[in-house]
């Protein structure tokens, strides 16, 4: 089973699509080792990812710092600080 | 109530659906997309699901810090223009104070901490908003 | 616009009326009688031409202090029932702060200043409602 | 021309009407002196003026304290403190 990635607002713009399913390495254990990863891997998502103090992140819908963990998480959503409603 | 949603909001409506509470003062608050800076158009983006329940945490925190009977927030996502309602906010309490107070909070609230991504078109040129330190400011004062 | 009758009001007419403003931020508050102390009925005297003098008055206040693009109080006088709306104020400004600091001063200063007399009924009991210290105090924090 | 006189909530109950005409002499310059010699003509009126630290009054609409002149005024309004809306 594949975790579903989400992303928002010009991290979504500049990665082309709003959702992916991926399958991490075991030793992908947080949202910035997961960013490390996808960087990694891609000329498009390191572009995306590229000022890391710029993304904020969410696991299974909550909220969190970009180093909580993501193991067992099923989605891990990555975006720019929000801009309230 | 909470509702997020591509549909244009009447002002109206809502006013009369918390106002039919029946509790004794209802505070309500209505934004709208404002021309300011020749801004032809705003897009508003939210996390479903997650966006609803963070409204609905923010809700349930206003009824408890104020003792309320109700409180209603209804959000617009999608293309909007100005003169277009993003937002409406309205509470209900027993006295008016409670009820004026935890609508500016939920309002104050929203305009920080709600999970929601702002994009305003200017003629061709499309840009997405940073957040504003004046907006934390206003939501800063509800910390204490 | 102002407007003191013995009409029952809408909210959701009213709420529409101050939106159609246009301006970026809506604030209003609804007065409902409450049931407490088991008031049966309440019966609201006025001044006519005196009463709607006073509260263009307060509005034009509001109005400059806050920058308002419009303000609106609409008030019923007569007898009324638990539920009824009494009161109606709408504020429309560029920003929200300005809105709801207008709306919260201008109910707070109907429910002391303004030129109407409470009656209240509780089983076979009518009696005048008498001045309220608490909302003296209310009103009193504008005065800065 | 008379001085018409409009009363509200329980001063215009224990006067028993909403409003009348009279013609007060020269010599009543005030609010105040209006109230006495109104009192002074009829128990009914002095019974509902019976305590002057209760009532509030309005010269041709606009609110004054009870030592406001009443001279050359056409209308004079006597109350309870207002309770607001």
């Amino acid at each position: 089973m594949g975790l579903e990635l989400v992303y928002f607002a010009w991290v979504r713009e500049r990665i082309g699509h709003g959702s992916e399913t991926v399958h991490p390495p075991a030793d992908v254990v947080t949202v910035a080792g997961l960013i490390d990863w996808l960087a990694a891997g891609s000329a498009v998502h390191a572009a995306a990812f590229i000022d890391r103090t710029r993304l904020r992140a969410a696991v299974d819908q909550t909220f969190v710092g970009l180093d909580a963990s993501v193991i067992g998480a099923r989605e891990v959503a990555i975006f720019p600080p929000v801009t309230g409603g | 109530m909470i509702t997020v949603g591509a549909a244009p909001i009447d002002a109206g409506i809502e006013c009369a659906a918390i106002s039919a509470t029946g509790a004794g003062g209802i505070a309500t608050f209505v934004g709208l997309v404002r021309a300011d800076d020749g801004v032809a158009t705003l897009e508003l983006e939210h996390y479903p699901g997650a966006t609803e329940a963070a409204l609905a945490m923010l809700a349930a925190r206003a009824v408890e810090r104020w003792g309320l009977i109700d409180a209603r927030i209804t959000h617009r996502v999608g293309v909007m223009v100005p003169g277009d309602i993003v937002v409406f906010v309205g509470t209900a309490a027993a006295h008016r104070a409670a009820a004026l107070e935890a609508c500016a909070f939920l309002i104050d609230r929203l305009k920080t901490d709600a999970p929601f991504w702002k994009k305003e078109t200017r003629g061709d040129d499309a840009s997405w908003v940073e957040p504003r330190g004046s907006d934390d400011a206003a939501a800063a004062r509800w910390s204490h």
